[in-house]
């Protein structure tokens, strides 16, 4: 596995290559979409589809390859820029885009068996789908951050018109709310934006490449810290918004549970991420003009805020998709709390966190979209027995919930041990004992659904379940997907490759640069 | 860890407990029905009611199992066991070392197990009333017990009961410490629950109403029941034995040199156990048998005085 | 920079001004249209102060910023919000039952309005600041809060969007007034958002107005945990 | 001293044999296959962890066993280290699992064609191995890992029998009440880290600088909670008598016998090796642990002493018995903190000593129990009875193990209750007139718990085993398949040989705790005694014990049969009936009516309630009565007073939480606006 990554980086070492690589990767998605709107057809659009994903994520991973060998790597003079903090981002677009195209296939075909969508809507569905990992493939890779909220607001877009592709009530509700919410939070986000550019325009920097992530790095020492100050404030509240940080999350439990299940699996699993990615890159920056401690307490504030209400709302939750819905917002707080605590282990926490959450998360969604095919119905009262109408779906669906309220030896364990660890080592009690509480909760509310629905018996009576249903599990296409995913679920609770960890150590270096403190006790990883 | 002589002291010790046992029962019964103004049978009288048992058939239930057969050999082995351990015409067990004061509850305690199996095993009703109540008494006696052996073992020293004895043996007549005062009262309660008198239960009855110890072997006859009979006695004179050494070590020997300090020793320890036997007959017929659960009152103030013996030991 | 010392306080004054004024108009409306009408209003004062702003500070991307604002914000977009609306009834499109009344609405926007000149001030005297940006901050700031009530207040589908597309325009103003205009590129594409995000707002709409039979968004409340 | 490779392939071959146990049985449909595949080298496995551990233990050596990878970075990483301490436990998880491993594979009989064998071996052998690779973990993220592990395993076997509601809550309670200690675990672990900054349970051991006292306060308090949760300790008990009832019953022995024994594993690790106490500032923990301990050993028993279900009443019992461990290491907590080493030494032999005992005879009877459920398909003692002569085999070992849980000798719940005894009794050294007094109040606790445990199992073992069959199923009983006689028999073994023999016990149990070998000299349990100018020692000695009671009972044999001068016959008769006709089994007195006085007794814990309904034949005469129907019932105080109020609380204020999620976009929006409000006010606030 190294070894491949290291011949694909030397083979990308030229900086020519990598920004061929780079637009290359860009292009893939495009590629899709044109290809399916060349050809009209249901088959063609799920094979190029799948097809463009497949060459984005062998793209992708060749890009980080280069990341990893080079530390950083840009084209077209500024325009794109991607470190090992946008390649740690990057992995989950290409991987669960790709996983997703997959997955696509066997869950838009079953919908359009039953009619739910016609051919026009399956068309349109893969053009979205297209164009919706394209503009967040540009979040990481942009080095303007004017071009990074551009992006953001554009995945918003993409993402509400694929919502909107079911008529039924629910979907349009969710469709429109989250547009509503998500534009004016990123509103915030640009108002912070140019508060940004405006203190490194003001600090003396080149009014053309001020708006550069790289720039105001630099200068993040000069910035005025009184407009930082209120500039983070509106990004985080901006992007915040998007990432459904609490209280601004509201939206999101609406929009991901109403969304076809693979776009539901790229929103928490993907999307959230990007926004995260955001607020982060102007918490390295605010760091450097205030000193670690601002954004970061203002991160723990939130992150603890999120990972509380999602508690108090997956302990109640009746619907299985908003459960998992409101189960992204715990994570991204879980995130921005790491990122609070800071210091190498929260650092790589964070990461890790964000890569295992990309991959447990479309795991359920993935299964919950073959059971309530199958039981024809997302509450989770109706649901039992699913170990035993569908074995595999079931014991994924297992696995993938044991991992998302962060069970040992599973993935997310891990990242949330790091986690932990960083904040009680840092001895920020308070935040890390209330996040630590409220797991607990969420672990109990999880597994009080997850439980009585894998378990039991289907027969029970009063429960609706299709007469006759065949003690089967959905076809390859569906299974597969999850399978690979369980896969590194359980993998990453054993073992984080070592490239990843590499990868993790020069974040930590970058978080350094804008002074978030990292431990050199602790920095032991990247060798 | 001993030489032949010390073995053949315990063992001859102990033989005499047994023997004795039954005396003692006499002697309970016989003061008993002077109390109460008739003559009574002879002291001697339970040796001959022993004599006839062993030589008597047996019934056996057809509802039991091997469980009643073997619980009046696992009773008489272990109250016979335990009498190695006490001394009591001695100043001394040669085995104290082996076992000490826990280890003879705990085979009083193994003896009970077995007592109450053999009560549920016969699928009477009896049965199971007295299995019942005694749970419940040995329940509240053994704390009471133990807290007693707690003083006690504070006071003079440990729990192996020659070296307690020996300590006992060294003041004059009567252990008069506060601590020590309480945990006699606690003692002697502890007795009369342990060997079932009234007001714990009354053996002279067989009504439903009194019985506990008596319902539970209802079903012996012949040979068990006379095992089942004797180790009761033997249990009992242990525990006078306890009583009398620990408490009153007027009158023992303060070394073993002197051949007739111990032959004296020995008599006042027969006339001693005699005496308190005496007083808990006398007490027998001064009080009426208690409501069944009024008697957990008594062995929780059993426990009490007890516990306030520890407190007036470390004040 | 050069020329920012001479420049006549007055126009910039008088067109902020108009801007707030075409705000007001806004708020205490309640028709679509003629809500639609004030926007467009308020854009092309948009245009000339952006216009403005790009004269005396000579950088030429500003001009093209106008002139995209003129076409897009003033024409391009109320035509589009008129086309796919046309379908919608008329009894969707007035706002009859706002939950902030209009009356209280518009006592509120000028307390926005003192807010933001208060918090302007606060925010910026440290800092130093040109002539445009002390005149047109406090502005583009209420243009900002002023949108956001707007959202808040008003039930009607149509009025929200049209409170977005305010807040667009007290974003737009804020940028160039603080910032002469950040580079091209990200101006195109913030108008490429926006742009798109009007369509998409007006497919939903449109959708709202088929399946719900009303655009009240009082009866958009049926995704909620209880 | 470090040992090196014999034992690390040692140590690998058991980690092996457990993943063949587990991965193996998926191979095969047949159900019988499956149960040999997954229970022989399970087995097979436990005989290797016992060498291992055995070896380890009485050596006094460690074996030191780094993976050869980091799982995610420095001191991530699954990291061993066996020492003696390790090595105890791990020798009681490897004595039950044999004895376990055996008397499943004719278990698993009960089960085939119902149930996936294969999901139950591979739980099972997953189950036993995350427990050693518990003990053996030699950081905070390879010990979370396996805790959790097994936690996640038992899980699974609590809810075997999945289509149950009752054991999916009992499965709910117990994985949501072991995961909230996991997080206290992990807050102690942390605070140490917090302390050393590494995460080895090495720096934990040896600390650059000695930790200040208030992290360790707060690292105690932490793992008392949290292992205590695990353990079943008084009042974090409530899922234990829930969850171990419920699994099958092989796994009920492993988790009574063995998992919670690795919470005392815990405990012990932090309380004497990591935060050893070494001030009489720390005697409050070992107070607390001594109050815990006996609440915990007198509550358990006398919930077990009214329990019907007798799954239920063991695993009640359980938590009496970890009452007394911990009992035993709060004492021994005391008495290092007052640098009292002969005293601390005992009090810590006593407690180690009763977590081997409790395993060997709590496995035993589990299995035992599951051996009744097996035989009559039910675990409900008001209808069993007379089995004693349906099943004699697992009668007799049945009896072994309620005579030595009932602290008897010669068995061993007697040595280890002598040496706590003992421990309580040398408390008078303890300088301290509080800790005195409320020490020998936990004497009382633990003397009644002493008395009610006779009484419970002399109810369990009659009311399930004697007098008459109470139903048709246990009229119907027939004896169980000869492998679970084999398992049952090696547990019963341990029973005796670790009663008879001590010093097969208390010598490993010296050497792997580095204790004076002097208190477990060979087979006499001594404790020397000095109160005010009287010296003495007090020993006891089990072979000797157990000689002369053999000796005794020939004498009696001889006399007996001596006296006889003839022979005497035996008549079978039926019970003596006062003349009344038949007895019939509705006569006799049933479970509840056996612990019915000591119901009335502690009335004020159990709260029962009777209901009695009459049927009369004519409301004119109330005395003549058709039928009478009595129910009583008692309530758990701990749930009702403590976990009802409490989990509505919070149950409540999440509740109103949630509610902000009203549907209304208006009020979405205006939660942004105030969150960015109230952050633009914080931001100026904070510096």
């Amino acid at each position: 596995m190294t070894e491949m990554l290291t011949a694909l980086a030397d083979a990308a070492a030229l900086p020519t290559v990598s920004s061929a690589l780079l637009l290359s990767m860009l292009l893939a998605p495009v590629a899709g979409a044109v290809a399916v709107t060349v050809s009209r057809k249901k088959r063609a659009a799920e094979v190029a589809t799948a097809a463009s994903a497949s060459l984005m994520l062998v793209l992708a991973v060749a890009l980080i390859g280069a990341v990893i060998s080079e530390k950083r790597i840009s084209a077209f003079g500024e325009l794109f820029y991607l470190d090992s903090f946008g390649a740690v981002v990057l992995l989950p677009i290409a991987g669960v885009g790709f996983i997703s195209s997959l997955y696509s296939i066997s869950y838009m075909g079953r919908q359009y068996e039953h009619d739910l969508i016609d051919d026009r809507r399956i068309i349109r569905y893969y053009q979205g789908f297209n164009i919706f990992l394209l503009t967040m493939l540009f979040v990481p890779v942009s080095n303007n951050m004017g071009t990074m909220w551009v992006a953001i607001e554009a995945t918003t877009l993409v993402s509400v018109l694929l919502i909107m592709l079911y008529t039924k009530e629910s979907a349009i509700e969710a469709a429109w709310k989250y547009l509503i919410i998500a534009t004016v939070g990123l509103s915030f986000a640009l108002f912070g934006t140019v508060f940004f550019y405006y203190a490194n325009v003001t600090a003396g920097a080149d009014p053309e490449s001020a708006m550069n992530w790289t720039g105001m790095v630099a200068n993040s020492k000069l910035l005025d810290p009184n407009i930082i100050k209120v500039a983070f404030v509106f990004v985080l509240v901006g992007l915040g918004t998007k990432a459904g940080l609490a209280p601004m999350h509201t939206w999101l439990p609406d929009a991901h549970s109403e969304a076809p299940t693979p776009v539901s699996a790229l929103l928490s699993g993907v999307l959230l991420n990007c926004s995260i990615y955001g607020i982060l890159r102007f918490h390295i920056i605010t760091s450097g003009t205030l000193g670690a401690e601002f954004s970061s307490q203002l991160l723990m504030l939130l992150g603890v805020v999120s990972v509380g209400i999602a508690a108090a709302s997956i302990y109640f939750q009746k619907d299985m998709k908003r459960m998992l819905a409101y189960s992204s917002v715990e994570h991204m707080g879980i995130v921005a709390v790491a990122v609070g605590f800071g210091g190498f282990f929260g650092i790589y926490g964070a990461l890790l966190h964000i890569i295992n959450h990309a991959i447990a998360k479309p795991l359920m969604f993935f299964a919950s979209g073959s059971i309530s095919h199958k039981y024809e119905t997302k509450a989770m009262s109706e649901i039992r027995g699913i170990i035993k109408s569908m074995p595999v779906t079931g014991a994924l669906f297992l696995i993938g919930g044991l991992a998302i309220v962060g069970m040992p030896p599973f993935n997310i364990f891990v990242s949330e041990f790091l986690i932990l660890s960083s904040g009680f080592g840092s001895g920020q009690f308070l935040p890390s004992a209330l996040v630590m509480a409220f797991l607990v909760v969420i672990f109990a509310g999880f597994m009080r659904h997850l439980v009585r629905m894998v378990f039991g018996s289907p027969k029970e009576p009063g429960k609706r379940l299709p007469a006759g249903m065949a003690k089967e599990d959905e076809g390859r296409l569906a299974v597969v997907p999850m399978v690979i995913l369980a896969g590194l679920v359980v993998v990453l609770g054993f073992y984080v490759p070592q490239p990843l960890q590499e990868l993790a150590g020069d974040v930590a270096q970058i978080f350094g640069q804008g002074s978030v403190a990292v431990s050199p006790v602790e920095g032991g990883a990247s060798g | 860890m001993a030489d032949v002589a010390t073995v053949a002291i315990g063992v001859v010790q102990a033989a005499g407990i047994v023997a004795l046992a039954p005396f003692l029962t006499g002697v309970m019964r016989k003061v008993k029905a002077r109390t109460q103004k008739r003559v009574g049978a002879s002291v001697l009288q339970p040796y001959y009611d022993l004599a006839k048992l062993l030589k008597k058939d047996e019934v056996v239930s057809d509802q039991s199992s091997w469980v009643f057969r073997a619980a009046p050999w696992v009773m008489m082995v272990a109250t016979v066991t335990a009498a190695l351990f006490v001394p009591a015409l001695l100043p001394l067990s040669p085995f104290g070392a082996v076992g000490d004061v826990l280890v003879v509850l705990g085979l009083f305690g193994l003896a009970r197990f077995f007592t109450m199996l053999a009560g549920l095993d016969v699928a009477s009703a009896f049965g199971g009333l007295g299995t019942s109540r005694e749970m419940m008494m040995s329940a509240l006696a053994e704390p009471a017990m133990f807290m007693t052996i707690f003083v006690v073992s504070l006071t003079l020293g440990g729990t192996n009961l020659s070296s307690l004895v020996g300590a006992a043996a060294q003041s004059a007549g009567f252990v008069a410490v506060p601590s020590m005062l309480f945990a006699l009262i606690a003692f002697f309660i502890v007795i009369l629950a342990e060997t079932g008198k009234v007001p714990f239960d009354n053996p002279a009855t067989h009504l439903e109403l009194t019985m506990i110890h008596e319902a539970m072997v209802l079903e012996y006859s012949g040979k068990s029941l006379a095992l089942v009979q004797w180790s009761q006695s033997i249990k009992q004179l242990i525990l006078l034995a306890l009583l009398v050494n620990l408490f009153f070590p007027a009158g023992m020997p303060p070394s073993l040199d002197a051949g007739w300090q111990v032959a004296a020793g020995a008599g006042a320890f027969v006339a001693k156990v005699a005496l308190v036997a005496a007083l808990v007959a006398f007490v027998e017929t001064r009080v009426a048998k208690w409501r069944l659960f009024r008697v957990p009152d008594l062995l929780v103030m059993a426990i009490a005085s007890s516990m306030i013996g520890v407190i007036f030991y470390y004040l | 920079m050069t020329g920012l010392e001479i420049l006549p306080a007055d126009i910039l004054t008088i067109s902020s001004a108009g801007l707030l004024i075409a705000t007001f108009g806004v708020v205490v409306r309640r028709g679509f249209a003629d809500w639609l009408s004030a926007y467009r209003y308020q854009t092309i004062v948009l245009a000339g102060v952006t216009a403005v702003i790009a004269y005396y500070t000579g950088v030429w991307e500003i001009y093209v910023a106008a002139a995209l604002t003129l076409v897009i914000k003033a024409v391009v977009i109320p035509r589009v919000l008129v086309r796919v609306t046309r379908k919608i009834k008329d009894e969707f499109k007035i706002e009859a039952n706002p939950y902030v009344g209009l009356r209280l609405s518009v006592l509120i926007s000028a307390l926005l309005v003192a807010l933001s000149y208060a918090l302007t001030q606060q925010m910026l005297s440290s800092s130093s600041l040109d002539v445009v940006a002390m005149t047109c901050l406090p502005v583009s700031v209420s243009l900002f809060f002023i949108g956001l009530f707007v959202i808040v207040s008003r039930r009607m589908a149509l009025n929200q969007v049209v409170g977005l597309l305010i807040i667009e325009n007290g974003l737009f103003l804020f940028t160039t007034a603080l910032t002469h205009g950040v580079s091209l590129v990200i101006e195109i594409g913030i108008f490429a958002d926006i742009l798109v995000g009007v369509v998409i707002s007006a497919i939903l709409l449109f959708r709202i107005s088929q399946t719900f039979d009303t655009l009240d968004i009082g009866s958009l409340e049926k995704l909620r945990d209880d | 001293m470090i040992i090196g490779d014999g034992h690390s392939v040692l140590f690998y071959l058991v980690i092996l044999a457990f993943i063949a146990g587990a991965l193996v049985p998926l191979a095969f449909r047949n159900s019988r296959k499956a149960s040999v595949a997954s229970f022989a080298p399970g087995a097979a496995g436990s005989v290797l962890t016992i060498a291992l551990a055995a070896s380890i233990a009485v050596s006094g050596t460690a074996l030191e066993m780094p993976l050869p990878f980091a799982a995610a970075a420095t001191e991530i990483e699954f990291q061993f280290y066996i020492d003696g301490m390790s090595a105890f436990f791990m020798l009681i998880i490897g004595l039950v699992t044999l004895a376990v491993s055996i008397y499943s594979i004719g278990y698993s009989s009960e089960y085939h064609e119902k149930r996936s064998i294969r999901a139950l071996g591979f739980l099972f052998n997953l189950f036993v191995l995350s427990m050693i690779l518990v003990v053996a973990s030699d950081n905070v993220f390879s010990f979370l890992v396996f805790w959790e592990a097994m936690s996640l395993a038992s899980f699974f076997l609590v809810i075997y029998e999945h289509e149950s509601e009752g054991s999916i809550r009992a499965g709910m309670t117990y994985i949501v009440m072991t995961h909230l200690g996991t997080a206290f675990i992990l807050g102690s672990f942390l605070a140490m880290y917090f302390q050393t900054g590494s995460l080895s349970f090495d720096s934990f051991r040896s600390p650059g600088s000695p930790m200040p006292a208030y992290i360790r306060d707060i690292v105690f308090v932490l793992a008392l909670v949290g292992f205590g949760t695990k353990a079943g300790l008084v009042p974090m008990h409530v899922w234990l008598p829930q969850a171990h009832p419920s699994a099958p019953s092989n796994v009920s022995a492993l988790m009574s016998a063995v998992m919670i024994k690795t919470a005392i594993y815990g405990l012990a690790r932090v309380t004497l090796d990591f935060a050893a106490p070494s001030s009489p500032d720390s005697a409050w923990w070992g107070m607390l642990m001594v109050v815990a301990g006996s609440a915990s050993a007198l509550i358990g028993v006398l919930y077990a002493a009214i329990e019907k279900d007798i799954k239920r009443a063991l695993a009640f019992s359980s938590i009496e018995n970890i009452g007394i461990v911990i009992l035993g290491l709060g004492l021994s907590v005391v008495f290092l903190s007052f640098g009292l080493q002969a005293l601390a030494a005992v009090a810590l032999l006593a407690s180690m000593y009763h977590s081997l005992n409790h395993a060997a005879f709590k496995s035993l009877l589990f299995m035992g129990a599951g051996s009744v459920l097996f035989g009559t398909h039910t675990k409900n003692m008001e209808q069993l009875g007379g089995l004693a002569k349906k099943m004699p085999w697992t009668a007799l070992l049945f009896l072994i193990g309620a005579i030595a849980i009932s602290g008897l000798p010669p068995l061993n719940g007697f040595a280890s209750e002598w040496l706590t005894m003992q421990a309580l009794l040398s408390s008078y050294q303890v300088p301290n007139v509080a800790l005195q007094v409320s020490i020998s109040f936990a004497s009382i606790a633990f003397a009644l718990t002493a008395g009610i445990a006779l009484a419970t199992f002399v109810r369990m073992f009659g009311a399930t085993f004697l007098s008459r069959p109470r139903s048709k199923e246990a009229e119907h009983a027939k004896e169980v398949p000869k492998t679970m006689i084999a398992g049952m028999s090696v547990a019963a073994g341990l029973c005796i040989v670790f009663g008879i023999l001590p010093f097969a016990a208390t010598g490993m149990i010296a050497s792997s705790f580095g204790l004076d070998e002097s208190v477990a000299s060979f087979n006499v349990l001594t404790v020397p005694y000095s109160v005010s100018g009287i010296e003495s020692i007090s020993s006891m000695s089990m072979p000797a014990v157990a000689v002369m009671m053999g000796a005794a009972g020939a004498a009696i044999a001889g006399f007996v049969l001596a006296s006889g001068s003839r022979k005497t016959a035996r008549k079978i008769y039926s019970t003596w009936d006062c003349g009344f006709g038949e007895l019939n089994e509705r006569m006799e007195y049933t479970a509840s009516s056996l612990s019915q006085p000591i119901r009335t007794v502690f009335r004020a814990l159990y709260k029962p309630r009777m209901t009695i309904s009459k049927d009369r034949y004519s409301d004119s005469n109330p005395y003549m009565k058709k039928s009478m129907r009595v129910e009583s019932e008692t309530k758990d105080v701990f749930e009702d007073r403590l976990y009802a109020p409490a989990v509505k609380t919070a149950v409540g204020f999440f509740d109103r939480v949630r509610r902000i999620q009203t549907g209304k976009v208006n009020a979405y929006l205006l939660y942004v606006m105030i969150a960015l409000a109230l952050l633009l006010l914080l931001a100026r606030v904070m510096p």
